[in-house]
């Protein structure tokens, strides 16, 4: 198990390290130059001016030696320096991911349940009318977008209800875990929503595979009831391929949760890295998607070790 | 291919036919399937607008700014006083474009991965599935963000092509298919692995087939199946993709109309003018709705168990 | 002969289909005492497997099931879903035909065989349950009963899946067990295995034994008596002496005919020509369009199963012809 | 199901509240951006010159009125005062600080800290913006603790306009700390710990900075004039406008100001005429001048009869009228009519697509068979006209521009960028063939220069500096800013402004249309905001806004 | 049947399976050992029955001679000529494959046409129009009506579709077929049909076949001689009467006891205990040794070699303590 997650971990480092290389080759390819921006409104400034910058910055050098420079920095955990926010990489970044984070846990453990409920239920009768209805909400839950939801729900909730504050992550001024919570509720339904669609689908799918097999069969035979060969045989197999497909998707939260954040205004990773690339700020879009692919590659490890967990046929070596 | 003589055109319509008659049978999917007939008719149907009733798509009239549905204006007009109705037709042929382009590419790239990797096993598939592995991982949208923001003179195209409508649109082709192929060559793989170790194909190669043979006359026409699903539901999520990119400022760049651009250009509106918002945004709902409930139908359709 | 412990009146299951319900079996009637073995044969699709889930009460979903089960003289047909839970399981067992895919692999093979216990048993829990499940292991001739308690499913081999999967069905000590194709799964040398423990534990408990399977062989190995199907329908019934001694219907002589024997070569083995007809082809009788003895008149209406000696029953017009 | 419906209502009854009865202590602000960093001098933003408006104040500042007035000093200098005289090639000017000032630390502001600025201005490695200003100062003397003398370089009319201050007793460390170029950005308290109270010196202090969604402002208790009348003010950034516009109709926010990025004109239009009464609008005109530059080294836009037929083909009163509802005026060069420099003589071209056609045929433009002109070549008269994408106020405007250059034969073709590619690279390496739309923002007064004088082309060779996109170059207008700048002669001064305009209008370098105008929504509780329509925005005189 | 020329040879023929592992931090590696030094030969026109239970190796071997599988060691002879890249072209061709799932075994996407006459296609064997003629004159030949050829695969029966891949591997006018459980997915009374189609088949064509089963009462009515192979070993190998009659391996004795028959009531007790071990881990010695009745010290230490039972030359047996 240990070798299982330390060989892991050495993929997805190396996977880390070839995408840093892509997202750096990316970032080089963004309209202007960190010079030119520099330079933006000194008239003072001369092509020499901009040629004696460009080599301190090592801006003249290939592709591959800057990126080398780069890596060599990163890993002595130096990520440069914000240009939109004036601090280091890391400061800026470290408490917009554990604000995403948030959200997206929360979201995502939502959108789980939601759809494990949901699933269960339509996979019960397959065709049937309340199959229907939940393939319905769920199809829906896929089809809108997710800034389009989000700007309903502050209409609805917000504007005409008055139920939830429309944006922020907390009050000036008070510091309740209520206050918080309230502000969490409409960013976090709108993110699992989105979500609990696919997911639903996929219980839903998996649920009848499992109903559909031989040891659900023999649970009855048993004299088992509905309820236990259900929740009990049908449900924990359907979990396995459920589990791996949920834990891939962890990462596409990312996604949403740009969306969300930057309509109910709150600081998060994914709107940082959306402003960070509309705002030329280099080092901090490259470290973000860094970190985001982290993410994404650490949800990946989990879902390998859930899948080993649920599964006693996986061995992990 | 000398095979391909043999008339096995009447014939072979008989698994189809088969299917066909499933697919008939499943409620939703054939309705999701008239309905997106129907919207793929309402996009074409620009084209007679334009050619016989005189509408443009793009003329401005500034006396009638937000005018309610009228004879001249069927379903009124937009915040410059466009004909909605027309717009909506035209945005629909870009937004279906869009979503059809890019998934066919796309689904190519992954067929291009996924039957390989799938086929040959081994070092070609470790490498090439590390490689998918790796692009899932990415964060999609960010990574979307940073395609869109990609400065295509820096990649060596003239300045003049990379300022061009054709190359807004087919950026965003591009980067979804670049971005969007993972899941297709996943599954492509899966039943490329499955189809392989089929006796049909092990016969072929007991008589000697080589790799492409077996690829192309028995791979390739076995994993149509989920292909074909695979497809009709990423078409709909390219749809979404695209009003998403437009909400962030990098899809089809306006005044070329898409339904994603329109649903996001009256988002300011939607106290004001709701109806701006509601016709794109109901087209891109039932677009994707009726993407996936025929994407089930098809799958119900392809499956042999669910024959009885 | 002692009373029958099941006795199934004309049982037939029937399942929507276009328009109509399509009668996957019909007219089964047949008994079975304690301690004694029914072997019920049939080619694929013949409707053995469905009659076996009807006696459990687990027809597929749509599936409609009609006519009468008397189990012990209660009328299992109809009944409610509460009353067959507490049934299966406990008096009615049964064993499926892959050992592989009918236990559950995520669970331990202890805990599914607890499971029984648990269920069944009053105030029975489940630490005591999966220590009483070594002891069954034990009686099913598992080795080391107290390891393989704890192995998953796919960490025992085949021949011990399906010692395990009887060591659940004999959990809570059924008075009937259905055995679906028990052995097909499994290498000859392992089939012979299973075979003895089934006639050993009847041996011992006294429990009545529903065999069905598609050979021949394998079910004259172990039944006492001998229920021929052939698309949907009883073709013949007789004890196994006098079904092989003097086979009755033409297709059993058929199949007993096809069969080759290990031990003597022929030049050519007899055919029967075609293949199983697709269900509901109209009257007449099923067999008809392969039979060599068929005429106008079997084509016509079907045969009802009747006695020609004391209890070998057939059903054909040419019987004995 | 019915459970999880439970549940959710349960959630909603917990969590749900009906919106706090606002303390009117409070006063939430909306704006459509967030300031990158908080330092004065480094990336000029709109909202960053609006958010330090509450904390730091300039020496002066024009008012609502459009009159240079003293915020920290006791008189403006001026010739007359003799507070600025002649020196030698240049000027020497006094800066005399009102006494009492204090840092929100409690340490006083004196000359040192405009001194210190200056260092800081005038070192090319500092990082700041915008050095022009500081590169025509010299030195800078210390008189005492109140007063300085600022020695220029050459005269310069705009000498009256004091600058802003540093606190050198908290910055000096980081000015020092800095080993590379641009260093003293980086470690400045401004944008390490911008809530330190001694950074400011204005009526409210930062004491909450949550990058990226909110600055919190409260009291500056060393503050020596008019109490603030909020305990708190609130900035809060959301960047959709439509949800922005939400906040505003939910109560989240109370205040969408005009002079920050915020709503939009379309916006505030159309709420207004959904809800007149629910809030007070404010619409004032403004410096921001939006206009087409068109490039003239087009061989096309060379001709200036085809110019002027292009602004003659324009009806943009009509434009205006519908779109904006009359609020923004139409222009007639880039000097707008409040502008003390405005010269009546040039009038604004009327809408006359008779004369355009004529104009376009003299220039040998003729009407294809498509409507479209062609000339004697067989060339189409097709323009491309760029903006700046997702900006839906001038993304209309273009579109109704376009349809009414079709009607006298020109065709434009719509190719618009993301607004920092447009400024990164279309317009400022002159890569837009045509036209491109967008607005100048300069202070009152102030000599055009950087947009108009021939030595601010951009070129590779000047490495793009200037923003003279348009290729524009006259002899006139050159001498025309010159003079501007540097004659202090109030008659020269008016006459360079007179000339400059009557040029622009002639020669049309570029296509005027309108002056923006500033649109506030005011909860009907709050006083004393007073809009001002240019670059010194209104949040300098915060400490007037009260609730009642 | 030595007179008969020797078709194919597999010479001190191993397969073993990488399972994965080993390397940088990969844990234990495992090896399947799927055929162990399997040697023998099958002449022009003779059946050869491979028999054993599964994970016995006889499909790997059935692999091996069809060419789907390299084999790990060993040498295999065509004709008696080794395999090389061109023996193989020749091969391909006269060794042709029936497999034991007639559902799976065909491309649903193509006409039966299509489908027999792919190993024409493929080795671009004829025109078009007379490999249709072909593909029409097999169907005929498996006892198919004729318009069987523009259907597809969906719309027969399983005992049908085994005729089609019979159909198929007869294509190319192959001198071998390798027929890998041809009848135990068909129902009882539809294999008897397959098997005199096979002999039929045979004698018509002078085909030679290795018949890969596990049904010992089938071997005995079709082929020449037996292979028994057990855990990747071959066991025993004789003339089918001699085996029938005498068998010398204490596996194929038990086998052979163990196959049930008809109205014979069971004898109980059975004839062999135990299940055989993995193939991952094989015993060391007789791999049989831990099941096997006469099991010894020897056994245990010692791999026994295939050498002729007392005084009958003819039947070879793997045991140290042959019958």
């Amino acid at each position: 198990m240990a070798r299982f997650i330390l060989r892991r971990i050495l993929q997805a480092a190396f996977v880390l390290l070839v995408m840093s290389f892509v997202i750096y080759s990316l970032i080089g390819l963004m309209p202007g130059d960190p010079i030119d921006i520099m330079i933006a409104s000194n008239p003072g400034a001369t092509p020499e001016l901009a040629a004696a910058l460009r080599k301190i910055y090592g801006l003249d050098q290939p592709l591959l030696s800057r990126y080398g420079h780069w890596l060599w920095a990163a890993v002595q955990g130096d990520f440069g320096y914000s240009r939109l926010h004036s601090a280091p990489v890391l400061a800026v970044l470290a408490p917009a991911l554990w604000q995403t984070c948030k959200l997206m846990l929360i979201s995502f453990t939502a959108a789980v349940l939601l759809a494990f409920a949901l699933g269960i239920v339509a996979a019960l009768r397959p065709g049937g009318p309340v199959d229907a209805l939940i393939s319905l909400f769920a199809f829906a839950g896929i089809s809108v977008p997710v800034f389009w939801l989000a700007l309903m729900m502050i209409l609805v909730f917000a504007v005409d209800l008055h139920w939830f504050p429309a944006s922020g992550i907390a009050t000036v001024g008070d510091g309740s875990i209520r206050d918080y919570a309230r502000h969490m509720v409409m960013p976090v339904i709108t993110l699992a929503l989105a979500q609990t669609g696919g997911f639903t689908r996929f219980v839903r799918a998996s649920m009848i595979e499992s109903l559909r097999s031989d040891h659900v069969r023999t649970a009855r035979a048993k004299g088992a009831g509905e309820g236990r060969v259900v929740l009990v045989h049908a449900f924990r197999t359907a979990l396995i391929p459920v589990v791996t497909v949920m834990a891939l998707n962890f990462g596409s939260l990312f996604g949403g949760a740009l969306l969300t954040e930057t309509m109910f205004a709150q600081p998060g990773m994914g709107k940082m890295i959306y402003d960070s690339i509309l705002g030329n700020d280099y080092n901090l879009a490259l470290t973000g998607l860094l970190f985001a692919t982290l993410v994404t590659l650490l949800s990946n490890l989990l879902a390998d070790i859930a899948y080993g967990w649920l599964d006693p046929r996986i061995t992990l070596a | 291919m000398s095979a391909a003589v043999l008339p096995r055109t009447d014939a072979a319509l008989s698994v189809w036919r088969l299917r066909w008659r499933r697919f008939r049978r499943h409620r939703t999917g054939m309705a999701a399937l008239a309905v997106l007939a129907l919207l793929g008719i309402f996009a074409l149907a620009a084209y007679p607008m334009q050619w016989f009733g005189g509408f443009d798509p793009d003329a401005t009239d500034l006396l009638a700014r937000f005018d309610p549905p009228s004879a001249a204006h069927w379903l009124g007009t937009d915040e410059a006083g466009r004909d909605e109705l027309v717009r909506l037709m035209v945005g629909g042929q870009i937004s279906l474009l869009v979503g059809l382009l890019a998934t066919v590419f796309g689904g190519t790239l992954g067929l291009l991965i996924g039957i390989p990797a799938g086929y040959f096993g081994g070092r070609v598939d470790a490498v090439l599935m590390r490689f998918t592995d790796g692009m899932m991982s990415l964060p999609l949208l960010p990574l979307l963000i940073v395609l869109g923001a990609v400065d295509l003179t820096k990649l060596g195209f003239s300045p003049e092509f990379a300022r061009s409508g054709a190359a807004g649109f087919w950026r965003i082709v591009v980067i979804i298919a670049i971005v969007d192929w993972t899941s297709i060559a996943r599954i492509v793989r899966a039943a490329t692995l499955a189809v392989k170790e089929r006796d049909y194909v092990r016969a072929a190669r007991a008589s000697g087939a080589g790799a492409a043979d077996v690829m192309l006359s028995h791979v390739l026409a076995n994993v149509a199946t989920p292909i074909i699903v695979s497809f009709t539901l990423t078409v709909g999520r390219v749809i979404l993709f695209e009003s998403v990119l437009s909400f962030l400022g990098f899809g089809v760049v306006p005044p070329t109309p898409s339904w994603g651009n329109m649903l996001n250009n009256a988002q300011e509106l939607v106290t004001t003018a709701p109806a701006l918002a509601v016709y794109p945004g109901l087209l891109i709902f039932f677009t994707v709705i009726a993407a996936n409930f025929l994407g089930d139908g098809l799958q119900h359709a392809f499956d042999p168990r669910s024959e009885r | 002969m002692t009373a029958p412990l099941l006795e199934v009146t004309d049982l037939g299951v029937s399942f929507p289909h276009a328009g109509g319900r399509h009668r996957v079996v019909a007219g089964i009637s047949y008994a079975l005492a304690p301690g004694r073995t029914l072997g019920v044969v049939g080619e694929s699709g013949c409707g053995k497997s469905v009659t076996a889930l009807a006696l459990v009460g687990l027809v597929p979903a749509p599936g409609h099931v009609e006519g009468s089960i008397r189990f012990d003289g209660r009328e299992l047909v109809g009944q409610s879903h509460a009353a067959w839970r507490a049934l299966r399981g406990a008096d009615i067992a049964m064993v499926f035909q892959e050992p592989m895919t009918a236990l559950n692999p995520v669970m331990t093979i202890g805990r599914q065989i607890a499971e029984s216990l648990v269920l069944h048993r009053d105030g029975m829990g489940w630490r005591e349950g999966e220590r009483e499940a070594v002891g069954l292991l034990e009686a099913v001739g598992i080795n080391a009963p107290r390891d393989r308690a704890r192995a998953y499913p796919h960490q025992l081999s085949g021949g011990m899946r399906q010692r395990a999967v009887i060591a659940m069905a004999l959990a809570c000590g059924p008075r009937l067990l259905v055995a679906d194709e028990p052995t097909t799964a499994l290498d000859v040398t392992i089939q012979a295995q299973i075979l003895d423990l089934l006639q050993d534990l009847q041996d011992r408990t006294g429990m009545a034994i529903q065999f069905i399977s598609h050979n021949l062989a394998v079910v004259s190995a172990i039944a006492h008596d001998i229920i021929v199907m052939y698309a949907g329908r009883i073709v013949e019934r007789a004890p196994v002496e006098a079904l092989f001694a003097h086979p009755l219907h033409p297709y059993t002589q058929g199949l007993i005919a096809t069969l080759p024997d290990p031990d003597h070569r022929v030049a050519r083995l007899p055919v029967i020509p075609g293949s199983v007809p697709d269900l509901d082809t109209g009257g007449g009788c099923r067999f008809a369009d392969r039979c060599p003895r068929a005429d106008a008149a079997c084509r016509i209406a079907e045969p009802a199963l009747v006695e020609m000696a004391p209890g070998h029953l057939v059903a054909c017009f040419k019987a004995g012809a | 199901m019915r459970v999880w419906a439970a549940m959710a209502v349960a959630a909603m009854v917990v969590f749900a509240a009906p919106a706090y009865a606002a303390p009117r202590e409070q006063l939430v602000i909306g704006v459509s951006q967030f300031p990158s960093t908080l330092h004065p001098a480094v990336n000029p933003e709109a909202i960053k010159s609006y958010t330090m408006g509450f904390g730091l104040r300039p020496i002066s500042a024009f008012d609502s009125d459009w009159k240079n007035t003293c915020l920290q000093c006791t008189e403006l200098p001026s010739l007359a005062n003799g507070l600025a005289r002649m020196e030698g090639h240049g000027m020497a000017v006094t800066v005399k600080l009102r006494s009492g000032l204090l840092w929100g630390d409690g340490v006083p502001v004196t000359a040192g800290d405009l001194a210190f600025m200056w260092k800081l201005g005038h070192d090319p490695e500092s990082g700041f913006a915008d050095l022009s200003y500081w590169l025509r100062v010299d030195s800078i003397e210390v008189i005492d603790d109140l007063t300085a003398v600022m020695h220029l370089n050459q005269p310069w009319t705009q000498f009256d306009h004091l600058p802003g201050m540093l606190p050198e007793h908290l910055e000096a460390k980081a000015a020092a700390a800095g080993k590379q170029p641009g260093d003293y950005a980086k470690q400045s308290l401004y944008a390490r710990a911008p809530t330190t109270p001694g950074l400011y010196n204005g009526p409210y202090r930062i004491t909450q900075y949550d990058s990226g969604t909110q600055v919190v402002l409260e009291p500056n208790p060393y503050w020596h004039g008019t109490a603030p009348g909020f305990r708190r003010i609130v900035i809060r950034a959301i960047e959709n406008t439509a949800a922005l516009q939400a906040n505003l109709q939910s109560g989240d926010v109370d205040f969408a100001p005009g002079d920050a990025p915020s709503l939009t004109l379309d916006q505030v239009l159309a709420l207004r005429r959904q809800h007149p009464d629910a809030w007070t609008y404010l619409f004032k005109p403004a410096l921001s001048y939006e206009h087409i530059d068109l490039n003239l080294d087009n061989p096309i836009l060379a001709d200036i009869r085809v110019r002027r037929a292009l602004l003659l083909a324009l009806d943009r009163r009509t434009l205006a009228d519908r779109l904006f509802e009359g609020m923004q005026p139409v222009a007639a060069s880039f000097v707008t009519p409040l502008d003390p420099m405005h010269d009546n003589a040039v009038p604004v071209q009327p809408y006359d697509p008779v004369r355009a056609r004529a104009l376009l045929a003299e220039a040998g433009w003729r009407p294809g068979p498509d409507g479209i002109c062609r000339n004697a070549r067989g060339e189409r008269l097709s323009l491309e006209f760029g903006t700046t994408a997702g900006n839906r106020v001038r993304e209309l405007a273009q579109l109704v521009m376009k349809d009414q250059w079709r009607a006298v034969g020109v065709e434009a073709l719509v190719k618009n960028d993301p607004a920092r590619t447009f400024f990164g690279e279309t317009v400022k390496r002159r890569q837009f063939s045509a036209m491109a739309m967008y607005a100048w923002s300069t202070g009152i007064s102030y000599p055009p220069r950087q947009v108009l004088a021939s030595d601010q082309i951009p070129t590779a060779s000047n490495n793009w500096g200037g923003s003279n996109y348009m290729g524009f170059r006259d002899a006139g207008m050159d001498a025309a800013i010159l003079t501007a700048e540097t004659d202090l002669d109030p008659g020269h001064q008016r006459a360079a402004w007179a000339a400059m305009q009557r040029i622009y209008a002639e020669q049309l370098p570029a296509l005027p249309l309108f002056f923006r105008a500033d649109a506030y929504v005011l909860p009907k509780w709050l006083k004393g905001v007073r809009p001002t329509g240019h670059s010194d925005y209104s949040s300098l005189w915060a400490e007037d806004w009260h609730a009642e | 049947m030595s007179a008969a020329a020797e078709l194919v040879a597999l010479d001190r023929i191993s397969v073993q399976f990488d399972l994965g592992g080993g390397g940088f931090l990969g844990g234990r590696r495992r090896v399947l050992r799927a055929a162990q030094d399997v040697s023998f030969s099958i002449a022009e026109g003779e059946t050869l029955g491979l028999v054993g239970e599964s994970g016995s190796g006889k499909s790997t071997l059935g692999n091996v001679v069809a060419g789907l599988q390299p084999p790990s060691a060993g040498t295999l002879r065509f004709r008696g000529r080794a395999m090389d890249a061109a023996t193989w072209r020749e091969a391909r061709r006269s060794i042709q494959i029936v497999f034991q799932d007639p559902f799976g075994a065909l491309d649903p996407r193509m006409p039966v046409s299509d489908i027999i006459a792919e190993p024409l296609r493929i080795r671009c064997i004829g025109s078009t129009a007379g490999r249709r003629a072909r593909a029409a004159e097999l169907v005929e030949q498996v006892g198919l009506p004729r318009d069987a050829l523009n259907r597809y695969p969906h719309e027969f029966s399983g005992g049908q579709r085994q005729r089609i891949a019979i159909a198929r591997a007869l294509a190319p006018a192959p001198a071998l077929i390798v027929a890998d459980e041809p009848l135990s997915a068909l129902d009882v009374s539809i294999q008897s049909q397959i098997l005199n189609l096979m002999k039929d088949l045979q004698e018509a064509h002078g085909l030679a076949f290795l018949f890969i089963t596990h049904d010992l009462a089938v071997v005995n009515h079709l082929v020449d001689r037996v292979a028994v192979l057990y855990l990747g070993r071959l066991v025993e190998l004789a003339p089918r009467a001699e085996l029938f009659a005498r068998p010398s391996h204490p596996y194929t004795q038990a086998l052979l006891a163990s196959v049930p028959r008809i109205g014979v009531r069971r004898h109980r007790r059975p004839a062999i205990s135990g299940e055989m071990p993995s193939p991952l881990a094989p015993p060391p010695g007789c791999v049989f040794h831990p099941r096997c009745p006469k099991a010894q010290d020897a056994c245990r230490h010692d791999v026994p070699a295939l050498a002729p039972a007392p005084g009958r030359p003819a039947q070879l047996a793997a045991c140290h303590f042959k019958d």
